[in-house]
């Protein structure tokens, strides 16, 4: 399931759904990402995220559903959230479940890999020398080409 | 031909979103992207370095040479950064 | 932090506490195990954990230890049951964040790994055949291994 | 000197702790496991493959060579399955 909102979430409460009267989940892996205070040694006060309705939800789709066909899965959640965020609140979560812990634990890193450059949103901090534009990181991109598959190519 | 910019593209130029009817030359993105460039020096600031640009063509990420034609939605952003 | 318990735990609870006026955290990871209804193809009624009081607590503690000395991380947990548990029940929950995603996910894994092969836990599962004690796995050696440093050896 | 079985091994014996006074030719945990082999058919049935076998001395991982002497704590059990 995926869901593109500006309210938080609860990860107990949202783990708790996934698990109550499943119990063919072996292992569940889950990440949170969070706003941090400081890019480098400057301080932030806020984020605000912006995405392409319409264009996320299908591409958070399309993540959930290859992540089911490269792992077999019981369940997957993505949450993202968009808007103003403060430092300390909760950005995106990715819950896996599965049988076996192996392929609850690599899909949520593969899942979190391919939201860094495959959901549409950019990312604009407030920070004490004025707004700034977060760049996208060469390494997101090695990150994520990493689990691309030679058939792909 | 809706037109979608996002990130500091949206920034540069000012607007989320326009209808526009480009000539009849435009049929390209990149060919979109040259043209949109002669609408205001905001554009020029937003399209100057196109190696820094992505763009999706109804919705689904395409390439700069990817064809579109009238009907089409085609959104230009920076490098996404999600998760 | 480590805990040994026979109670269970509250996952959105322990990461809130965790997350709550830390906010250099930018990324949270962590992976919950799960007794599960069957083995292969046989019901498992419940499932009996046993440890070895002292040398858990020692073993669990040098794992957190060794996962701080391999990656910059801000927090880590790690909880685990024991006595008897029924399918559906927790078993055991890390969760380790950092700043950055790479350094959670990692260490999240190593932890799990390491738990497997490295954590004095004894299972026995009641099947309908009659109790049955789990076999430790190769896989499970060999998901370990991989974390051995070269210094180590 | 304290010993303790866990597991299947603890369960074959059936006792999970008991304090030995081992013969002096005991020095290790091979020796010593040698030694409990000849004190019933549960320990010889319990250390019959040492090689499924896994020690720890004063609640630390070690080799079934590692030397022991009167105030250890030896454990010996099956291959660990945590997580």
């Amino acid at each position: 399931m995926i869901r593109v909102q500006t309210e938080d979430f609860d990860i107990g409460a949202e783990i708790g759904k996934m698990t109550a009267g499943n119990s063919e989940i072996g292992g569940l892996a889950s990440f949170v990402g969070l706003v941090r205070d400081y890019a480098g040694d400057e301080k932030i006060s806020s984020m605000t995220l912006e995405h392409y309705p319409g264009m996320t939800e299908k591409q958070l789709s399309r993540l959930e559903a290859e992540a089911r066909e490269r792992w077999d899965l019981q369940d997957v959640l993505i949450i993202h959230r968009y808007g103003t965020l403060n430092p300390g609140d909760r950005i995106v979560l990715v819950v896996t479940a599965s049988a076996h812990r192996e392929a609850s634990l690599e899909s949520c890193q593969f899942l979190i890999d391919w939201l860094k450059t495959k959901a549409p949103f950019w990312k604009l901090e407030d920070r004490e020398s004025g707004a700034q534009w977060v760049e996208s990181r060469s390494e997101d991109s090695v990150a994520a080409d990493k689990w691309v598959r030679v058939t792909d190519a | 031909m809706q037109v979608l910019y996002f990130g500091w593209v949206r920034a540069r130029i000012g607007i989320s979103k326009e209808e526009l009817s480009p000539p009849p030359e435009v049929t390209t993105v990149a060919s979109l992207i040259d043209w949109l460039k002669g609408r205001g020096d905001g554009y020029a600031t937003a399209f100057e370095d196109s190696t820094s640009l992505r763009v999706a063509v109804n919705q689904e990420i395409a390439q700069l040479d990817a064809e579109i034609t009238d009907g089409d939605e085609v959104a230009v952003f920076p490098p996404m950064t999600g998760g």
